[in-house]
């Protein structure tokens, strides 16, 4: 295949483990068979610093927890022809969205954090993007193309949507959507 | 007699009453609402006992229905109604004042306890909308400042007993 | 109920046979036939309240839940359709909107029932915003802990502890968005007076809001325990 | 007592009557007694004393006339004289230029004739005419006699025919045919059956069944006592609204007195017939009005409703036959009986025959309680009856059926009220609510409103009620804090339909109608404040912003 031919795609990692990126990773020899059809344009993998135009698919991992994110996923949602979320932090909010039963209130959580749990130097940072006061799954701020649930998503999940997209179907989630 | 035994002795009659029928309990909870003005654990446990009802039965039932309070409400209660004439006329606003102005919540009571306010549903009266029970009493086609006049007026009587 | 007459009925277009006063569940079981369905549980009493297991009655524009609704002659029912297939998809999205289930850190994870149900239906996001508000977790037991943050009010511990257990020890308190699994008078579970701690309840719970602490729950879960302590009564 | 000792009661109370040259009736029902109707009583009562009038004018405590936004209100008779806005001082007044000169106080008379000409009183055909409390007036004005009727000369079969000619439906809110109803009770074996009088009037705005018992407890008890030997029940319940205190207290009072005339008890009018009667309160839960929820609160249990079939019918209270019927629908019965069902048939629509009692509230000049035959025309009602809206401000929408009705354009009020043609609107009849909305409110706050109310009376039982209602409520809300977004009109809708036809109950069922029918009519008002960020009626945007 010819490398005009390659799509433009993209990974982002917003509030997550990076399991998601791992995961992605897992697919092993099949990357191999992927890497034929795709440019990286841009991963926490590269080294590029900004989210280029014209990207056609977009994996998005993690919830969106601060401004900067916000602003980073509202990019993509413009440059990205599909967008597909990744795992249940980006799906649901999950594990990071937990911190959205205290109260909805970011100075609690700051404080929980790096003060009343500190050991040393109890301070809140102030150099860090502003908390957003809850966390958000993705479809709450931009539309979003697909979904693969999981923590993570098994690999072979991940191949089997990115597989399907990329051939211009639409992936069959009925008795794969595992969350958890 | 304490009227702690006379209260208990009269939801023991009505309980007897009722045979210790247990399809009865919302009859007897009404009673036993009424003699007290609000539910404690205390108060269900021995009507469970009594009515050989699930504790847990009984508490759910109890906690169902809007009617029954489980904390005891201030001296004074205002009863704002929340039914559909009222909302229309503007019942909310004269909700939201009373709240300012005696920091209170609805649903809760004012920090020396003197006044409790509560959403009601639907009374009935919405010809007359908007409609605040203040102790028992209807005002209908309440305005903020008619309501608020009586309430001070209502708290004001009470310091003059006091004393 | 029980009828002793035997009535003809098509299931997804298969005839079958039922007793006069079975559930369209329990014929199209019989049948083969699998209906989903939550707070419904083999050897308690049926409730109504999940609405999983509607399904459809010729010559009715209503829905009717399976575990209720009698056989009746003649009856054409149809358990499978893209609007069932809608319906059913939309209540697992809002059971899962209504706490903050998250599988992840679930004690169930893996051997829950809305999960699995979540999966197979392919429910892969939540269009509804999820509620994060926190509830009790009841640790007081010396074994049993009920995390209401996970229940999904299907009643079916309430039910065991009546019909099977013989307790009631369990009911659900206020009502609406509020209800919640109360134990005696909203009492902390280690003081409970009524409670047996037979585990019938964390058996029975098909998600994480009852369970044993320290134990797998896949050694916990037993669905088929009421049918079988009832059978095991009969004998 | 014998049917014959009943007979005599009413010739003896008209001959007390008669001697009365005039009667003043005044209203003291819930809807005046919060301005001083008591009190006007008294002066009237003490006006007459002074006067030395005691053997001319009667002066009696009667239930609703209607007229409730002028209160207090007595009617004079004869003449049909209505006052408003009565003071214990006017009342005097009243007293010595009508009664003792004969010229009506014309400045204090309700001049408003329209209210009352397009209306007609079946069911309120004694309210604000007799004493609620004296059963020797019911009897007076043909009361009881519908029952003397049936257990004299009727088989219970036959009172089920009568019935089913008819043609009455339902007025609880789904209109099923009451007949029918009543031979699924009477068909039964299981024994004993059981009557439920349903007053568990629970939605915001609705005032009719209330009225009725205030005004006219007998006619319940009569209608109740006649479908019990239909469908050969022995026991009755009455359940009512705690929140309606007068109501309880009279059908109380009501209830002694007709046992104590062998009217309710034991070998009623000395034949076999037994049927008791009990009254039962409610606690403060909307749901307990369901037919299913009612049954397991007077089981004393929590009144979540659950699925039918079983219908109560063969499965009701205690797991026995039972037959639960609104209070309005009973009224109508003895007067079925007396005049016979193709009478009442001519009434009404063919399919949708009879009256039906509204409460109309709102933004409109003359709230109050009317009756008025099915198939008149909304606009008959909010522009005639009603007055229409307050000058100065513009009609928007009429809400018909609380909280669970649906909000209806100007373009929809000449709709004939009829069961289907409100259905087909996406209304429901419900228990009779007319709510008159003008531009002032907003309809998104409005949905937000009955929805709210709903969410709150949401017994919790199944997922669509507990948990899909509360997440529209929701988006509602996030549309009214301007952070809506145009996809979740579709997700309302979507979501509309799925509570709509997955609930378990009725409440369920019906609780999306104020957000469809809203979207479908006044869809620009959301549109307005997802795109525009600005509510047209200047309500909304004050819930703070979140993110």
């Amino acid at each position: 295949m010819s490398r005009e031919k390659r799509i433009n795609f993209a990974t982002v990692w917003l509030s997550g483990c990076s399991g998601c990126h791992m995961s992605f990773l897992d697919q092993d020899e099949l990357l191999i068979d992927l890497s034929q059809k795709i440019n990286l344009v841009y991963s926490p993998l590269t080294d590029v610093k900004v989210f280029p135009d014209d990207v056609d698919v977009t994996i998005v991992e993690g919830a969106i927890g601060n401004v900067e994110q916000m602003e980073l996923l509202k990019k993509v949602r413009e440059r990205t022809k599909i967008l597909i979320a990744i795992g249940d932090c980006a799906i649901t909010g999950n594990v990071p969205a937990m911190r959205n039963i205290i109260n909805n209130s970011p100075e609690e959580v700051l404080k929980r954090a790096y003060v009343e749990t500190a050991d040393k130097n109890p301070i809140i940072p102030t150099e860090v993007p502003k908390l957003l006061r809850r966390v958000l799954p993705l479809n709450e701020v931009i539309k979003v193309d697909y979904y693969i649930p999981g923590c993570p998503p098994p690999a072979s999940l991940i191949n089997y949507v990115l597989t399907e997209v990329l051939a211009g179907r639409t992936p069959v989630m009925e008795g794969k959507a595992k969350y958890g | 007699m304490s009227s702690e035994d006379r209260r208990l002795q009269m939801l023991e009659r009505i309980m007897r009453e009722h045979g210790y029928d247990k399809s009865a309990l919302l009859e007897i909870l009404h009673m036993a609402h009424e003699l007290y003005g609000y539910f404690d654990k205390n108060l269900l446990n021995y009507i469970s006992s009594r009515l050989n009802l699930p504790p847990s039965h009984v508490y759910g039932v109890a906690s169902f229905y809007n009617l029954f309070k489980f904390r005891r409400p201030g001296e004074h209660v205002i009863s704002a109604c929340m039914g559909t004439a009222c909302y229309v006329k503007g019942v909310e606003e004269i909700v939201s004042a009373i709240e300012r102005e005696f920091n209170i919540k609805r649903g809760g009571s004012s920090p020396d306890g003197r006044i409790s306010l509560f959403i009601t549903r639907c009374i009935g009266a919405c010809a007359m909308a908007p409609n605040i029970t203040i102790d028992g009493e209807v005002i209908g086609r309440a305005t903020k400042e008619a309501v608020l006049e009586r309430i001070r007026k209502v708290l004001g009587g009470g310091v003059v007993e006091a004393r | 109920m029980s009828g002793t007459g035997v009535v003809k009925l098509k299931i997804d277009g298969v005839e079958v046979t039922a007793n006069e006063g079975e559930t369209i569940l329990s014929a199209a079981k019989r049948a083969g036939i699998k209906i989903p369905a939550l707070c419904y549980l083999d050897g308690l009493s049926s409730y109504g309240g999940c609405r999983l297991c509607i399904v459809e009655v010729k010559g009715s524009p209503r829905l009717f839940p399976a575990c209720t609704t009698p056989v009746s002659n003649g009856m054409e029912v149809t358990t499978d359709s893209p609007k069932l297939r809608k319906y059913r998809k939309m209540t697992i999205e809002l059971l899962l909107s209504e706490k903050p289930h998250i599988c992840a850190i679930c004690i169930a994870n893996g051997n829950c029932e809305l999960q699995d149900l979540a999966r197979e239906f392919g429910v892969d996001h939540l269009r509804v915003e999820r509620e994060w508000k926190s509830q009790k977790i009841d640790l007081s037991h010396s074994f049993l802990v009920l995390d209401n943050n996970r229940c999904i009010l299907c009643t079916r511990c309430l039910r065991v502890c009546d019909e099977i257990e013989g307790v009631h020890a369990l009911d659900i308190k206020m009502r609406g968005k509020d209800s919640q699994i109360i134990i005696d008078i909203d009492d902390d579970w280690g003081s409970s007076i009524s409670c047996t701690s037979c585990r019938k309840c964390a058996r029975v719970c098909p998600v994480g809001a009852i369970y044993v602490r320290d134990e797998p729950i896949s050694r916990t879960k037993n669905k088929d325990i009421a049918q079988f302590i009832l059978l095991r009564r009969r004998r | 007592m014998k049917p014959d000792d009943i007979l005599r009661v009413a010739e003896r109370e008209a001959e007390k009557q008669r001697a009365y040259k005039s009667r003043i009736n005044v209203c003291c029902s819930s809807g005046c007694l919060p301005f001083g109707a008591l009190q006007v009583l008294k002066a009237f009562e003490s006006a007459i004393k002074e006067y030395g009038l005691e053997g001319e004018c009667k002066v009696s405590r009667t239930g609703c006339i209607g007229t409730c936004s002028v209160g207090p209100v007595a009617l004079i008779e004869p003449g049909g004289f209505l006052y408003q806005n009565i003071t214990p001082e006017n009342a005097k007044e009243i007293v010595k230029r009508h009664i003792i000169s004969g010229e009506p106080v014309k400045e204090l008379l309700y001049a408003n004739e329209a209210f009352f000409k397009k209306q007609y009183r079946l069911v309120l055909r004694n309210a604000g005419r007799i004493d609620p409390l004296r059963i020797e007036e019911y009897i007076m004005v043909g009361g009881y006699s519908a029952l003397i009727k049936c257990l004299t000369k009727m088989t219970p079969k036959e009172v089920i025919d009568e019935v089913i000619a008819s043609g009455l439906r339902g007025r609880g809110g789904a209109g099923f045919p009451t007949g029918q109803k009543w031979n699924f009770v009477a068909r039964e074996k299981a024994t004993p059956k059981y009557v439920i009088a349903n007053l568990d009037e629970g939605d915001p705005g609705v005032f009719a069944n209330r009225t009725l018992a205030e005004a006219d407890p007998h006619a319940i008890i009569e209608g109740m006592t006649i479908a019990a030997y239909a469908v050969g029940a022995e026991k009755g319940y009455i359940y009512v609204r705690a929140e309606y205190p007068l109501a309880v207290q009279t059908l109380r009072e009501a209830l002694k007195q007709a046992k104590s005339m062998n009217l309710v008890g034991e070998n009623i009018l000395e034949t076999q017939f037994n049927f008791d009667i009990e009254l039962r309160m409610g606690a403060g839960a909307f749901v307990a009005g369901e037919e299913t929820g009612i049954l397991a609160s007077i089981e004393g249990r929590r009144a979540t409703p659950r699925p039918r079939p079983p219908y109560p019918a063969t499965s009701g209270l205690w797991g026995k036959p039972t037959l639960i019927q609104n209070v309005e629908t009973l009224a109508n019965v003895p007067l079925i009986i007396l005049n016979g069902g193709n009478w009442f048939a001519k009434i009404g629509t063919p399919k949708c025959t009879g009256t039906k009692c509204f409460s109309l509230t709102g933004k409109v000049n003359n709230p109050g309680l009317i009756e008025v035959p099915m198939g008149i025309t909304l606009r008959e009602i909010v522009f005639e009856i009603g007055g229409g809206v307050p000058a100065g401000r513009k009609f928007k929408a009429v809400l018909v059926g609380g909280p669970s009705g649906g909000c209806l354009p100007e373009s929809a009020l000449d709709l004939p009220i009829d069961y289907e043609s409100l259905t087909k609107a996406g209304a429901i009849m419900g228990s009779g609510g007319i709510v008159v909305i003008d531009d002032e409110s907003c309809m998104v706050d409005t949905a937000w409103f009955f929805t709210d109310f709903c969410v709150d009376e949401s017994c919790g039982k199944c997922v669509p009620c507990r948990v899909g209602l509360l997440k529209m409520r929701n988006i509602l809300e996030r549309i009214m804090r301007g952070e809506g977004r145009l996809e979740d009109l579709d997700l309302l809708q979507e979501l509309g339909e799925y509570v709509r036809d997955v609930s378990l109950c009725g409440l369920g069922q019906t609780a999306p109608n104020p957000i469809l029918t809203t979207l479908r009519y006044f869809r620009d008002e959301y549109i307005a404040h997802i795109v525009d960020k600005k509510c047209p009626a200047g309500k909304c945007f004050r819930l703070e912003a979140e993110i």
